[in-house]
C-alpha cells in the first residue's frame, strides 16, 4: 500500500544491506536554480521507469526566472512518485528528500510537501561557511530537523565531489544521482548509459567526469548510508512512452489533422506552443504568436473558416480575452478548438500553480446564449486523444470545443500506452466541390446534429457568415422567430451531441455511502483516496467526468444510489466552517453548482485554492473524516 | 474570327462575370452615403479582373461600413468589431488561393482595431484593406472617431472632440515593414477605383484610406474638399496613379511623388494643410509573412504519421525517457 | 382591466360623440423614418401624461440608420401604453394603430404587435399612386385587412395636410396628433402648447402652420371618426418625473457623486454616456470614450484606485472584452460600479433588442474565482437609485458591483416620483489623511466587510496592488495558506454583505399553486399578468429579485410554499417540447440555474429570445395553459 | 547657517530624502538584469526631484519588467498585461497632483498593449512612460516579441524569427499629438538618468524606449552596441541631453539634433544601421488631455444638488415631458 514499508529479508541488488521493500516512494530533490537537481530528477525518473517502475514527476519549478541563491521561494527541483503499481499523480508527502541547501529544503517543508519525519540528506557545507549568519541558519534548521525528529543525514556533497571536479556546485547532481542508485539499488551501468547519451554528443569531455561523480555518490551511499529500498517493478505489457501533458496536447494537434495553432503566451500553456512550434512545420503546420489572445483567437477562427480547423491555447486571463470571440466561433458555427491549460486565479493570480477554477467561465462566460462543448482531460494521456476527440466534435457540429487541462497535467509526466495511430484521427481536407443547389450554408439535420459547411473557394456556397442574428442563410435578420429558431437551432446540437455520450464509469461499488465526483486532473488522486479508503471497509466510490457540457446520461442514477454525494476540486468554495457562511450563502465548487442545478441533488463539494494537486491522503483523511 | 469554334465563344461568354455578379443583397445605407461608392468600385474591380466570386473573401468588423460583404455575392465574414484584420489574416495564412479583402471603420480600424491594424501592416500579409474613414461612428449614431477633427460636436463630445485627429497615415507610414500606403476620396470614382486596383495588385498588405462621406451624420466633413479641388494635392507618378485628363483639369494641384520614397511620404502624410491623394507608399520587396511562415513539408496523413511516430519513439519508455523534457517545460512566469 | 373596454354613456370632453370609457388603451404611430411619428408619439404621451394618465412610451427604432422608404423592416415610431392606473410595462396588442404607410405598418403587425382586430388608421395616398406597383401593394394590404377584420380607417393625410403645408410629408404627424386629440378627447389646447414650446425657440415660423395641421386633424377626427374613448387620470399625490432608463442611469451617476464614467461606445448602452456628456462637466464629472472597452475599463479601474470611483457603461459584447479586468477589480480589490445595458446575444446578436442573457455570464465570466455583486434594477426609478446603491456597495466593500439593466429598461419611459435628493447618496471626498501606523492596505473586518482604502496620496499608506496572489499587506506571496486566505476573504465580503439584504416581497399570496420569480425589466408584466390571472382566482404570486449575488436570505422559504415555482426571464432556455431535450441535457433559463443550484428547487423556466419585451398577456396564457 | 533656527534645520533634514527612501522590496531580477539599472535611475530621480513618495505612482503590466512599482516604496498598480497605460491615465484624469510613471516590458507595450500605447501617445497626458525593451519576453521564458530581431530563436520561434524587428520609435513618432520621444540604453546611466529627468519635466506624455539587457535570455542582443560604441549615434542639443566629457571621449558618434524636428526625428529614428540615443522629439505645446477636458464646475454636493433638480425640473410630468428624449434616444447599431 502506498507509503507503507514492509521489512524484507531480501537483498538489494546492489549491496550487502538489508533493503526495505515498499510498494512505491515520493522522493524529492531540490537545489538553487541552475544546481541541476531538476536534471538530477529527470534522469533518475527516466532510470527508475526503465527498471520498470511506474513513476509520475513533477517540476519544482520557483516563481522567478533567476531566483536569488539560498532562499525558500528559489529551489528548483524535481519530485519523483515511483511505485510498483500505476501511479497516476504526484502522491502524498516526499518520503526521501535531498536539499542542496538548507533554505531550499525549508521551502518545501513549509509547503507541507514532506512526510513528518522523512529521510533527509542535506549538503553539509554550510555548517562551516565562513559568513556566520549562513553557519548559523544551516545549524538552526538541523536544529529543527532533528527536534522534529526527521531521519536527517548530513552529507559532504561539495567535499566529495571537489575530489573530482573543479566546480563541485556544477557536479553535485550527479553525485546525487550515484546515491540514490545505490539507495533503491539499481544497477549503475543504467545511469552510466544515461550520462553517455546526455553528453557524448555536445559535450563529449563532460561524461567522464559525471560519471566519476555518479559512482562517488554510489559509493558514498554505500559507506555511509544505512538504509536500502527495493521497489519491485509492475508488469508493463505495452510499449510506453513518457510525456507530460503540453507535449501530449502538442502531439494531439499534430494527431488531430489541424493546421493551424494560434496563441500568445500564457504561463502555464504556452510550453504546449513551444514543442509545437518545434513539430508543427514537419507536417505543414503553423504556429502563429499573435499579438494579443484576442488577435489569437480571431486569426484562429479566420483560419477554421478556410477550412484549416485552428486551435488557440491560452490559460485563464487568455481565455477572458477571447470571451468576445468564443461567442462568435458558437453564433457563427465556425467550429473551434480551445485549449485552457488553467492555473490559479483570479486575475493573474497563481500564473504557474494549479486550479480548476475556469470551469465555469468555460460554460457561462459568454454574454447571450452560446452553447459550447467543455471536456476535460484526467490524465496525461487523454490530453492527447482529447484534443482529437474536440477537433472532430467541433467540425462536426460546427462550435467551440473547450478542452480544460491545468498546470498539474502541464507539468507532470506520466507513461501510458505507446498510441495506435489511426488515419482516423485526422481531419478531411478541404471540400473544394460546388454546392448543390438548395442548400443553405446554416442547415442542419435536428436529429444527428450534422451540416455540411460552406468554405471559400467551393462555388455556389457564397454566404455572408456574421454574428449578428441571421436565419439559415446566414442573412440578417432581426426578427423574433428567427432569433428564437437560431438559438435553438445552436443548443439542440448540444442535445444531439449529449445523446451520443456515455455514463461515466463507478470506480468502486455502484452504491454506498459516499459517491466523490470529479473531472480533470484530481482523478488518480481521487481513485487512489477511495482505493485506500474501500481497503478499511468504508463504503466510498468515485466517478469522474470528461464532459462537463453537455454531460452524459446517467449521471443522476449513479448518484442517486449514495446517501452522500460531493466534489473534489481544485478550485474555490465557502465552507460551513466560516461563520458568515450558511445555506443561502454558501458559494460551491464549480462541478459541485452543476451538478446541483442539473441534478437537484444536494451535492456537497470539498475544494480549495492552495495552487496545488489534491494529495490523495488529504482526500483520504478528508473521507475519513466525515464518515466517521 | 476565323479558327475560333463556336463553342469556345459561347463558353467564353458563359464565364464572363458583369458588375451584377458581384451584387450581393441591395445595399441598406444612407442615401448618398459615400460606402455605396467604394462597393461600386470594388464590384468594378472584381469584374475587371474577373476574380471568381467564390474565391473572393470580404471580410469586416461592424460598423456602416462592415455591412460591406453582405452586399457582395461572394463569400463575406462580418465578424465583430475591430477583428476583421485577425480574421483576414487567419483566412489568408493557408489558402492563398483567395482574394481577401477588408472593410472597416475609422473605429473599427483606428480605434478598437488599433492593435490589429498596427501589427497586420507588420505581417504584410496579401491583403487589400479599405478603411472608410467617414470621421464618425455611423452605426452607433454619431460619437467622436479617432479621426473626429478637434471640436467636433457629436453625442459623446456634445463640447467638441477634445483631441486634434489622429492621422492614421502617420501611423501607418511609421510601422515596420509597411509596404503600401494610399489616400483616396470615394467622391473621385476614377482615382478610388485606381488605387483599390494598385493595391489588388501589391505583393503584400495594402492599406487605403478612403474619405467616406456620411451625409447622415457628418454632412458638412469633407465640404470643404469637395468645394475647392486645390485642397487636394493629387500625388503623380508612372509608379502611382496618373490622373486623367479631366481629372487633370479640375485638380491642379499635384505633385510628382515617388511612392519608393518613404520619407516624403511621411511628411505627405503629415501635412495639415492639404490632403494627399494618391499612392504615398509602395515597398514591393517586404517579405510576405503567410510566405516567410510556410512550411517545406505537405500536410498529408503520412507524413503526420511520420513525426508522431518520431515523437512516440523519442518519448518511448524503452528509448530516452528525459527527453521527454526538451522543450517541454511549463514556463513561469504571468 | 388591461384591454379591456366597458360602455359608457359618458360624452367625451370635445364631441358630441359617444365615448368609450376605457381603463388602457395601446396607440403605435409608425412611418417612414424622417416622417414624424417619432416626434407625434412623444408629443401625444406626454400630453396623456399631463392630463393625469399613466404612461409608459417605447420607441419604435429601425435596424438602419436611414431605412429605404416603405419597408416594413424600416418603419420608425412611437408605442404609447396610457391608463388610468400604474402602468409598468409596455403591455400587450396595440390597440389603436396609425400608419403613415401600409408597408410600415405591416412591420408590426408581422410582429404581432397590434392585437387582432384592433383599429387602424392609414394614409390613404398610396391608393392611387402612379406607380402602379405601389397601389397594388397598397390595396393588397387593405384586403388582408379588411379581411381579417381589423377596423379599418383610410385617411387622406397627405391630401388633407397639403392644404396647409408645401410639404406635406412632413407635416402629417401633427395632423395625427390632432386626430389623437380627439379621439382620446383632450383638450387642443395642451397640444398647442406642447406645439409653441417645440418651435417657439428655433423655428418660430412653423408655430403656425403646425397648429393648423393640428386642429385640422382634429376636424377631421370629429368628422370622419365614429369612435371615442376616455381614459380617466389616476391620481397621481407626488411630483413625477419622466425619463428612460439610459436616463435615469445618467441621473443616479451624478446622484451617486462618482467623478468619472469611461466607456466605449455600444448600442443600447451608449444613449446613457450620451446624456451623461451633457450634464457630467456641470458637476466636474467627465465621461471619457476609451479607445475600446479594456481600455475603458481599465481607466475607470485606474480612477477608481486614485479615489475617484468610477463607472463603465457597457453592454454584452463589451462586457464581453471586460472579463479580464473584472476579475481584477475584485482580486486588487478596487471598487467598481459597470452597467451592462442587455442586448441580444450571442455575439453581435440584436444589437438594438433586449435580452436578459448577461447574468450567468456577469456571475461566472470570469476565470478563477472573483465573487462580485450583481443586481439589477426593475424599473426605470430603479435605474436611478440603483446605480447609487452601486457606487455605495463598490465602495464599502471595495469590490466590482455589475448593474444588470436592458434594453427595455433603456427605451422605455415612464413617469416616476420625483427623488427626494439626499446628501447621503454622495460619495465622500477622497480621504489624503496619513494612514496609522500598523495598517494594512487589504486588511478586513470578516463581521462587517468594512475595510480602510489606501489611496494614493495618504502618506504612510503606500504599497503595490497587484492581481498576484498576495498577502493582506498587498505583498506577492504564492503560498498555499495565503492564496487561499485571500479567495475566502474576497469571499466572505460577499457573506457579510448578503447578510443586510432584505426577502424579496411577495406579491400575492404567500403561498399557492405557483409562483413566478423573476428578475430586471419584466417586473411590471408579470405582476400585471399574475395579477390578471389572479382576478379570475388562480393561486399564483410571483416574486422578483433585485439581487441575484448574493441572493438575499428566506427566498427558498418563499419557493417552498408553492406547488411550482418557475422563472419567466428574457432568455433562451432549452424546451420539453423539443424532441431532442430531457432532463438530463436540458439548458436552464439564467435565474432558473441559480435557483435550481442553490435551493435544490425543481425550478422551471418559462423564456424566450424574441428580442422584445415580454408582454403580460403572454405570461398570462402561459400561466393559464399551465394551471388548465 | 547664521539666522537658521535650529528647529528649522531638524525638519529639514528629516524630510529630505535619501536613496532609500524609494526601496521598496529587494529586486528579484536575475543577476546583471538591466531592469536594475532602470530602477536606479528612477530612484535617483526621485531623490533629486524630492518627491513625496505618497505622490508617486508607478503603474506597470505583467512581466520582468512590470515587477518595477514593487521594487519602490511610492503607491504601485502592478495590473494585467499590456493594460497599464489606461490604468495610469484613469489615475491621473483627476488627479493631477500625482506623479505617475508607468514601466512596461516590450510586449506588454507594443504587442498586447498595442492600442493603448498609440492612444495614449495620442491623449497627452503627464505621464512618464518607459518602455523596457529587451526584444524578448523574459517572465514568460523566451518567446519572440514585436522588437525581436528577424531570425532570433526562440521557444515560438524555434527556426527563428519572422520578422523584422518592430521599431517602436518610428511607430510612436507618426502619431498625432507625439509630444516626447526619447532612447536610451540602461548601461549608460548617464543618459538613462536625464532621459528620465527630462521625461518627468515634459509638459505631456513621455515616451522612453530604454534598451535592456535580458543576461537570461537574450544575452547577446545588445553586445554588437556595447562593444562597439560607434554603433550609438549621441544625439546632442541644447535642448536635448548634453553628454558628459567622459561620456564624450567614448562615444563620439554624434548629431546635432533638434528635438522640435520632428522630420529629421522620423529619418533618425528610421535608420537600421545606427541606433539613436538622446531626445529625439519633444514639444511641449501640445495640449494634455486631463487639461481640456477638465470642468469649470466644482464635483460639489450642492453642485450636483442643482444638476439634478435642474434635470427633474426639465423631464418633471408639469414640465415638458417630451424634452425628456433629448439626446437621450437609445442608439440604433452593433
Ligand atoms: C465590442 C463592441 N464594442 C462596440 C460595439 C458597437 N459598435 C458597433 S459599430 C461601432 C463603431 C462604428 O464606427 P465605424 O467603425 O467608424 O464605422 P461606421 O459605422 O462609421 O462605418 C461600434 C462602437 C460593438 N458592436 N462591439
Ligand atoms: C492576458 C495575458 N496574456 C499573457 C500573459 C502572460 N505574460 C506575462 S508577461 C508576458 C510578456 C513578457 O514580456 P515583456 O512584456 O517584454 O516583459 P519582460 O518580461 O520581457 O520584461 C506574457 C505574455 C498574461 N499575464 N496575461
Ligand atoms: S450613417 Fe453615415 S456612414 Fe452610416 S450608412 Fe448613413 S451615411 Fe453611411
Ligand atoms: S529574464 Fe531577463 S528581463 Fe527577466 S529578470 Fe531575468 S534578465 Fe531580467
Ligand atoms: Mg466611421
Ligand atoms: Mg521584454
Amino acid at each position: 500500500m502506498a507509503g507503507e514499508m514492509k521489512q524484507q529479508t531480501a537483498r538489494s541488488a546492489s549491496s550487502g544491506k538489508r533493503a526495505t521493500l515498499l510498494e512505491e516512494h515520493i522522493i524529492e530533490i531540490v537545489s538553487d536554480s541552475g544546481e541541476g537537481a531538476q536534471t538530477a530528477g529527470q534522469m533518475f525518473g527516466t532510470i527508475l521507469a526503465k527498471s520498470g517502475n511506474s513513476v509520475w514527476t513533477v517540476e519544482i519549478i520557483p516563481a522567478e526566472i533567476e531566483p536569488p541563491a539560498r532562499t525558500p521561494a528559489g529551489a528548483s527541483g524535481n519530485r519523483i512518485r515511483a511505485g510498483s503499481f500505476p501511479i497516476t499523480n504526484a502522491g502524498d508527502g516526499a518520503e526521501l528528500v535531498i536539499g542542496f541547501n538548507e533554505q531550499a529544503l525549508m521551502g518545501g517543508k513549509w509547503e507541507n510537501r514532506y512526510k513528518p519525519g522523512c529521510i533527509i540528506l542535506l549538503e553539509s557545507m554550510w555548517a562551516n561557511h565562513p559568513d556566520p549568519e549562513i553557519a548559523a541558519a544551516y545549524s538552526g534548521v538541523v536544529n529543527i530537523l532533528n527536534e522534529e525528529n526527521y531521519r536527517l543525514y548530513e552529507v559532504p556533497m561539495e567535499q566529495e565531489c571537489s575530489r573530482f571536479v573543479e566546480d563541485a556546485r556544477r557536479g553535485k547532481n550527479m553525485f546525487v544521482v550515484g546515491m540514490l542508485m545505490n539507495i533503491y539499488g539499481r544497477d549503475l551501468q543504467l545511469a552510466r548509459h544515461e550520462i553517455e547519451t546526455k553528453f557524448k554528443a555536445r559535450k563529449p569531455d563532460l561524461v567522464e567526469p559525471n560519471i566519476a561523480l555518479l559512482e562517488a555518490g554510489y559509493e558514498w551511499a554505500e559507506q555511509n548510508l544505512d538504509f536500502r529500498f527495493e521497489i519491485p517493478p509492475y508488469g508493463v505489457k505495452e510499449q510506453q512512452v513518457v510525456a507530460n501533458g503540453n507535449v501530449a496536447v502538442a502531439l494531439g494537434i499534430v494527431a488531430s489533422g489541424m493546421e493551424v495553432c494560434a496563441m500568445y503566451p500564457i504561463t502555464p500553456a504556452t510550453s504546449a506552443s513551444h514543442y509545437l512550434s518545434e513539430i508543427f512545420p514537419e507536417v505543414g503546420g503553423f504556429v502563429h504568436q499573435a499579438e494579443d489572445e484576442i488577435a489569437a483567437c480571431a486569426f484562429a477562427i479566420g483560419s477554421s473558416y478556410s477550412g484549416k480547423c485552428a486551435v488557440t491555447i491560452t490559460s485563464g486571463p487568455g481565455m477572458a480575452l477571447k470571451t468576445e470571440l468564443m461567442a462568435l466561433s458558437v453564433m457563427a458555427e465556425i467550429p473551434l478548438v480551445m485549449v485552457n491549460v488553467q492555473r490559479g486565479g483570479p486575475s493573474t493570480g497563481l500564473p504557474t500553480k494549479v486550479e480548476q477554477g475556469d470551469l465555469l467561465a468555460a460554460i457561462f462566460g459568454t454574454p447571450g446564449d452560446a452553447p459550447k462543448i467543455v471536456m476535460a482531460p484526467a490524465t496525461i494521456e487523454d490530453c492527447f486523444y482529447s484534443i482529437i476527440t474536440a477537433r472532430k466534435i467541433a467540425e462536426t457540429f460546427r462550435t467551440l470545443v473547450i478542452v480544460l487541462s491545468d498546470a498539474n497535467l502541464a507539468t507532470g509526466q506520466q507513461a501510458f500506452p505507446r498510441p495506435k495511430i489511426s488515419k482516423e484521427w485526422g481531419a478531411p481536407p478541404v471540400d473544394q466541390s460546388p454546392v448543390p443547389a438548395g442548400k443553405d450554408p446554416l442547415d442542419w439535420d435536428p436529429v444527428t446534429g450534422l451540416s455540411q459547411r460552406f468554405i471559400p473557394g467551393q462555388p455556389g456556397g457564397m454566404y455572408t457568415l456574421t454574428g449578428l442574428a441571421h436565419d439559415r442563410k446566414g442573412l440578417v435578420a432581426y426578427g423574433p422567430g428567427i432569433n428564437q429558431e437560431g438559438c435553438n437551432r445552436r443548443s439542440l446540437k448540444l442535445a444531439a451531441f449529449q445523446k451520443t455520450l456515455q455514463p461515466p464509469k463507478v470506480c468502486g461499488d455502484e452504491s454506498g455511502d459516499l459517491l466523490i465526483v470529479g473531472w480533470g486532473s484530481t482523478k488518480g488522486a481521487i481513485e487512489e483516496a477511495v482505493a485506500r479508503v474501500r481497503k478499511d471497509g468504508l463504503k466510498v466510490s468515485s466517478t469522474h467526468l470528461t464532459f462537463l457540457q453537455p454531460m452524459a446520461s446517467g449521471i443522476k442514477e449513479i448518484m442517486q444510489k449514495f446517501r452522500q454525494v460531493m466534489t473534489v476540486e481544485i478550485n474555490y468554495s465557502d465552507s460551513y466552517e466560516d461563520e458568515l457562511i450558511d445555506e443561502n450563502n454558501r458559494r460551491y465548487a464549480n462541478l459541485a453548482w452543476l451538478l446541483r442545478a442539473r441534478y437537484l441533488i444536494d451535492v456537497d463539494c470539498w475544494s480549495n485554492v492552495h495552487g496545488r494537486p489534491i494529495r490523495p491522503g488529504a482526500i483520504e483523511d478528508m473521507i475519513r473524516e466525515r464518515l466517521k | 474570327m476565323f479558327g475560333l469554334s463556336k463553342q469556345c465563344v459561347l463558353e467564353l461568354n458563359e464565364e464572363y462575370k458583369t458588375l451584377e455578379d458581384y451584387q450581393g443583397r441591395i445595399s441598406r445605407w444612407c442615401p448618398g452615403c459615400g460606402d455605396n461608392g467604394i462597393l461600386t468600385a470594388t464590384q468594378r474591380l472584381c469584374r475587371d479582373e474577373q476574380l471568381p466570386p467564390e474565391k473572393c473573401v470580404f471580410v469586416s468588423g461592424i460598423g456602416c461600413a462592415a455591412r460591406f460583404p453582405h452586399y457582395m455575392s461572394t463569400y463575406g465574414f462580418h465578424g465583430l468589431h475591430g477583428r476583421a484584420l485577425p480574421t483576414a489574416q487567419g483566412v489568408k495564412i493557408r489558402r492563398p488561393d483567395l482574394h481577401v479583402f477588408v472593410n472597416m471603420g475609422d473605429g473599427d480600424c483606428c480605434s478598437i482595431g488599433t492593435a490589429h491594424w498596427i501589427h497586420t501592416v507588420r505581417t504584410n500579409m496579401k491583403l487589400v484593406a479599405m478603411m472608410h474613414d467617414n470621421n464618425i461612428y455611423g452605426l452607433t449614431k454619431n460619437q467622436a472617431s479617432p479621426t473626429s477633427p478637434l471640436g467636433m460636436k457629436t453625442n459623446t463630445t456634445p463640447q467638441g472632440a477634445y483631441l486634434k485627429a489622429m492621422n492614421p497615415l502617420t501611423v501607418t507610414l511609421g510601422i515596420t515593414n509597411v509596404s503600401f500606403v494610399a489616400q483616396v476620396v470615394e467622391w473621385l470614382p476614377e482615382v478610388l477605383y485606381e488605387a483599390i486596383r494598385q493595391a489588388f495588385h501589391h505583393n503584400g498588405f495594402a492599406f487605403i484610406r478612403i474619405l467616406q462621406r456620411c451625409p447622415h451624420f457628418t454632412p458638412d466633413a469633407f465640404s470643404g474638399l469637395l468645394s475647392d479641388p486645390k485642397k487636394l494635392l493629387m500625388l503623380q507618378h508612372e509608379d502611382g496613379i496618373q490622373l486623367s485628363e479631366t481629372m487633370s483639369r479640375l485638380y491642379k494641384t499635384t505633385e510628382q511623388h515617388d511612392p519608393a520614397d518613404i520619407n516624403r511620404a511621411r511628411e505627405l502624410a503629415d501635412r495639415d494643410d492639404i490632403v494627399p491623394i494618391g499612392i504615398l507608399y509602395r515597398n514591393e520587396n517586404i517579405p510576405r509573412y503567410e510566405q516567410v511562415t510556410k512550411s517545406t513539408h505537405k500536410s498529408t496523413w503520412e507524413q503526420r504519421e511520420n513525426v508522431l511516430n518520431g515523437a512516440f519513439d523519442k518519448f518511448g519508455i524503452d528509448a530516452d525517457f528525459a527527453s521527454a523534457n526538451k522543450g517541454t517545460r511549463a514556463g513561469d512566469g504571468e
